[in-house]
């Protein structure tokens, strides 16, 4: 046997539904229903309106940086609406918005968050998620903790974790993908391949074929899909997750997507990247082809779409009251949410904080414990 | 693991008090998970996780991949999934590539997620050299980890100390980096309880009293000062602290002691330069500067990488420093 | 880039004048390579290296992948490969997955190879907060890498100082970690030379002359204390050390001063509990001791996590405690 | 194009020398020539003889912990010599000695490291190589630097890495890989699979068929070879070497090879690994099945397998006593290699390290300058 192959694999790439919304019928078997679509296209609604209007906020300096999620929103739902509510558990990154809202989060925490207030993350009771995840790439290794811990109480949950394809760089990646396949654990990895990472191109952040081959190093099931078709990420995720549960072990997902606005409200695409290629995307939109797939069925007309709008943009207003009316944050939480028990030396840091330089009760040096004049 | 009758009659060492807290602590509560490079059926490499698989199970106490960052990062998903991960990393100089999820991942959840999220974990690390290992097996980065807001960082330094700080560390609700001085994990032994028993994390201990000086040191050093203060002239009364907890800083202790005495040497293996050492003395002279009747001293690794092993003796603090220093501290 | 007509006019930012030492320095050696998330094409997220590329070639200013290990991991084999790389990494928080290649490689490999292996690199990283930025996007880790032996740790915050100190930085045969204050990258014009200058590091800058206190500071929070200088009583002589290098520290500067004005007020925005505030206390009460009137005191960040924006001034020292303490530090 | 594959890929094994010494006579015709398939087995058999030598120094007290070779010798020879000496660049793992022999390190340099004593990683001028790595891992990425600039400076030439299978895990080989391949860099990846990560087997270390199949994530050309087939290894080498060489980019070599000692003296394998498999394996000695091939050509004989193994001994002595015969390291090379130039703290530091507590100046503190008494 001196010359033989030991390891061959490949990868598929699924698409259900067409960028005209055509679907194959086959395929489209047992996925959503026209119910479900309905339902899943008026939320997406929803959420496009929240991202525009949070691009707006921070133009208008009521909201810091923030990273629109516009054209992905059919990865987001259609893998979130595969996971289930309450049960299941999401570790995001930042561009899947939608999938955190159908699991309960409420939406003005994501505008909460990037009006740089911690209370954004402090996820409610019941919402099994994480919070956003700024560094890039490290999420997925608590994603596979917390399936592992699922595994050890045998429960039969799963989580699913979000990452863009920048983020299958760190080497953080590479252990969780090691971590999961090696321990089988019930985790779903999603790869958001938008084709950027801020101004970095998918084939100058890798040197790969497909991003779902990276799972081959790992014998870890793997699929490429139409990260704009709306069925196709919900039946890809759907198995990958029902295997997960059924102690089958992770999965990775390439949802092949595209960005179609600047990385984040302080980023410029304009420097790097040619709008024909924005505007051949544009036409992919996840969204109009779920849209021309519903007029065909005659489930949808410009009427429904205009109430639909308008009901997100009151919807979406009430959301933005929210964040905007809440009571400023107490300067104390700087403080309490350090420890489950404050610290000796933090208590006087927070008690001195204004009357004194740092660590050193003014009294006990000798200096004068009430603000001076200054 | 059980006692065996050496244990019973000659004590044990800080090796075994490790073993006996994680035994007794994986009996009394099943949420809690070892893992980490050769933890299982090696035990470890030294021996301190010895016959826990073997009593718990590969599902508890699991040899993992070779990745620091992955141990860690999953050990914060174990926290958070509801378990009690207590992940070893087999080097201190190994720390490195978990760096990142250690102090900006772990350390920050509970504030970030207003304490929505939280990892209960004891991140267990032989520390310090002085026993001929290999480059990157000898260092004692505690700073680092005491300028990390959000984690507490221990070292305690005897069997005792070392079993109650233990189940303390595990039961806490917050990460806790277990520091273990590699070089006392055999070279001494002490009778304890065999009970379940707890020191708060928090708390420096008086070794000896004294009136003279104070003398501060933690980890494998405290035996090296314990030795320097055999050999001080009789006439010389002075105060050993263990710090035991490097944060939160048990500074009572330390404030009541130089207030007390006026002079203080503070001895720790670290690089001088933004060591422990430095936070010490800058507490000492903001609460005790009317008290103090000598500069604070620190004796300390040099601002240089730790030598390999035929200078680590030249690098690490001796009895000698540590004596010289007294002198010259009492001398001011 | 070539001074524009702007430049020329009202003078340099930070960012102009970092990006003219990258791109004279560049011009005049052709070992240097810029590399790092987003500098090329981009200019980088702060457009410090904005036009290098266009000029320079994708060869010499390289978009790599988004791994920070990865880039400072293959900088330091560029480095020993006989170029002089100058990898960025894009915020300070972003540092923790390169840790472990900075502190246990870069600065390692010479001592280690007893000279034989150098690693000569410029590590550019913007730091510190006050921008309302996302988490992880505000942090001051300068001390972790002054404990750090081996690397040597700059801190400009003018835009003469950011030139000079940095083209002294390439020009270094040991690994150097380039801090560059983010608040200050467009807020503070100054005319500066065109020509080539290097400031030596490791000497402090005396801001201001004074004989009643000494305040030392770096970073954005040297344009804190200005403030507060500003407002404090006509007949206080306050003397305002600019630091610039962490690491080695320019201890005599310092401690001349406080030996001529005997108090000492040191400003950080990184948490207290060994920052570099500790270090400088503890080096001034070990040589000034017999100088000092009053405890030195610190007026640094709390021992939390750096809060999101919305109580990130609540969080840094600013004008106000900075004032607060010097008075109360005169009237000790 | 609803479903379709988009990537698919396989990984090859190759033999060329069977364990009975038996060559395939086609896949050897552009390998070794017998002339240096048998200076190369004289060269392994002094390798061995080293290695042998340290396990025992180490047992006396002599030296330090030592990683023994033994076994291996195969897969570092091999490639070693498919690398051209004072061209190419090695950057080792501790586990390939006699790679490093072959490329001129002395070889009492490795005693040296061993013994706690960094001149042994003070590789001479001409000596084209890293020291030993201790840290698992991270040196790939100081390699795919190396030939990256190899690249830049438009020099022929190739970087050779060494690491375990353990290796593989840690996240810098996945961002060196990544780097490497997305950047085309001369640099080739050799792993030494030897089937264990001190008490961890392969198969709990990955759930991956192969290692070699990690390379088919970033598209890199990969094989898989008999580790202990020194032919094999050789050819696998220098087609890499050649094609990097070439323009052709990095490539991945899977050696499949065996530790045949414990992991170091540190380590007792009888803990965790049964003696049967050990025993296996022994018959697959890189080692006998060359001497095997080369009595069948009648190229060796007992006498000269006695004549060898003499003078390995004397030769080793000699190695030995350079490295125990050295005068003692300076202390103060504990300071004057931190930086290039020493700074004053440190200056200070070496100046008192003797006489006072640290960096101060004890006559700056009104302390004595000199010793006291105590
Ligand atoms: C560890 C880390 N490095 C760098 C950054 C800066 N950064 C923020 S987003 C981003 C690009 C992420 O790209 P990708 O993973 O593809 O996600 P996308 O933004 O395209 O959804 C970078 C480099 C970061 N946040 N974290
Ligand atoms: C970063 C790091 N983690 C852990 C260790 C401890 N350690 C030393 S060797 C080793 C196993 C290495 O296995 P492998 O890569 O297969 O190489 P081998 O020893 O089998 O040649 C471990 C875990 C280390 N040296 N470095
Ligand atoms: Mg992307
Ligand atoms: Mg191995």
């Amino acid at each position: 046997m001196p010359s033989r192959t030991v390891y061959s694999a490949s990868v598929e790439y699924l698409q259900i539904m067409d960028e005209e919304g055509h679907v194959d019928a086959k395929l489209a078997k047992d996925t959503l229903s026209d119910e479900e679509i309905l339902k899943l296209y008026q939320f997406m609604i929803d959420c496009r309106q929240l991202d525009e209007i949070a691009f707006k906020l921070q133009r208008s300096g009521r909201m810091g940086t923030y990273p629109q999620n516009k054209g992905q929103e059919a990865a987001a739902v259609g893998s979130g609406y595969a996971a289930k509510k309450g049960v299941d558990f999401l570790v995001p990154c930042y561009r899947e918005n939608a999938a955190l809202f159908l699991h309960g989060l409420p939406m003005h925490y994501i505008l909460l968050h990037w009006m740089g207030d911690e209370r954004g993350n402090q996820i409610p009771e019941g919402v099994n998620m994480t919070p956003l995840s700024i560094p890039i790439g490290t999420q997925m290794l608590h994603a596979t903790g917390i399936a592992w811990a699922f595994k050890l109480k045998k429960e039969p949950r799963v989580t699913i974790t979000y990452f863009g394809d920048g983020a299958t760089s760190e080497g953080d990646f590479h252990e969780a993908m090691n971590f999961a396949s090696t321990l089988q654990v019930p985790c779903v990895f999603f790869c958001q391949n938008n084709q950027w990472a801020i101004s970095v191109p998918r084939d100058q952040q890798m040197n790969s074929a497909t991003v779902a081959q990276k799972a081959l190093a790992y014998d870890m099931p793997t699929i490429q899909v139409d990260g704009n078709d709306l069925l196709a990420v919900h039946k890809a995720s759907k198995d990958a997750i029902e295997r997960a549960r059924q102690g089958g072990g992770p999965s990775f997902i390439e949802a092949v997507t595209y960005r179609l606005a600047d990385h984040t409200t302080a980023d410029d695409a304009r420097r790097y990247r040619d709008t024909k290629e924005v505007d051949a995307w544009v036409g992919k939109d996840p969204m109009i082809r779920l849209r021309k797939y519903l007029e065909r069925k005659n489930l949808w007309s410009d009427e429904k779409q205009k109430a639909a709008e308008e009901k997100a943009k009151i919807f979406v207003a009430d959301v933005v009251k929210a964040a905007e009316t809440i009571e400023k944050p107490l300067i104390s939480d700087i403080f309490d949410y350090t420890f489950a028990e404050i610290p000796e030396e933090l208590e006087r840091q927070k008690r001195t904080m204004r009357t004194s330089s740092l660590g050193q009760d003014p009294t006990q040096a000798g200096l004068a414990a009430e603000p001076t004049a200054y | 693991m059980p006692r065996t009758e050496m244990m019973k009659e000659k004590g044990l060492t800080l090796v075994d008090a490790i073993n006996e807290a994680l035994y007794q602590e994986m009996e009394r509560d099943d949420r809690v998970v070892c893992l980490g490079e050769d933890v299982g059926l090696n035990g470890g490499v030294f021996r301190v996780t010895d016959g826990l698989q073997k009593r718990f199970g590969a599902d508890r106490v699991v040899d993992t991949p070779l990745a620091e960052s992955g141990i860690m990062g999953t050990a914060i998903g174990l926290a958070m999934g509801g378990m009690r991960p207590i992940p070893e990393i087999q080097f201190e100089g190994f720390m490195g590539p978990a760096y990142d999820q250690l102090t900006n991942h772990a350390a920050r959840y509970r504030t970030r997620s207003r304490g929505a999220i939280t990892v209960p974990m004891t991140v267990r690390v032989p520390v310090g050299g002085g026993i001929h290992a290999p480059e990157l097996h000898s260092d004692s980065p505690e700073s680092i980890y005491a300028h990390t807001p959000g984690l507490k960082v221990v070292m305690p330094c005897t069997p005792y100390d070392a079993k109650g700080l233990l189940l303390a560390a595990i039961r806490d609700p917050d990460p806790v980096v277990f520091f273990e001085p590699k070089r006392v994990y055999r070279s001494y032994r002490e009778q304890i309880p065999e009970e379940d028993y707890t020191i708060p994390i928090g708390q420096a201990k008086v070794v000896s009293e004294g009136t003279d000086i104070t003398v501060v040191s933690w980890g494998a050093s405290v035996f090296e000062c314990l030795a320097a203060l055999d050999k001080l002239p009789e006439d010389v009364s002075a105060e050993l602290i263990d710090l035991r907890t490097i944060y939160p800083i048990d500074q009572d202790t330390i404030i009541q002691s130089v207030q007390k005495t006026g002079r203080c040497v503070i001895v720790h293996e670290a690089p001088k330069t933004c060591g422990m050492g430095a936070e010490l003395s800058a507490i000492i002279q903001e609460h005790c500067f009317l008290h103090l009747k000598a500069p604070v001293q620190r004796v300390a690794g040099f601002d240089t990488v730790m030598p390999y092993y035929k200078l680590e003796l030249e690098y690490l603090p001796n009895a000698e420093r540590i004596g010289e220093s007294i002198v010259q501290t009492l001398s001011y």
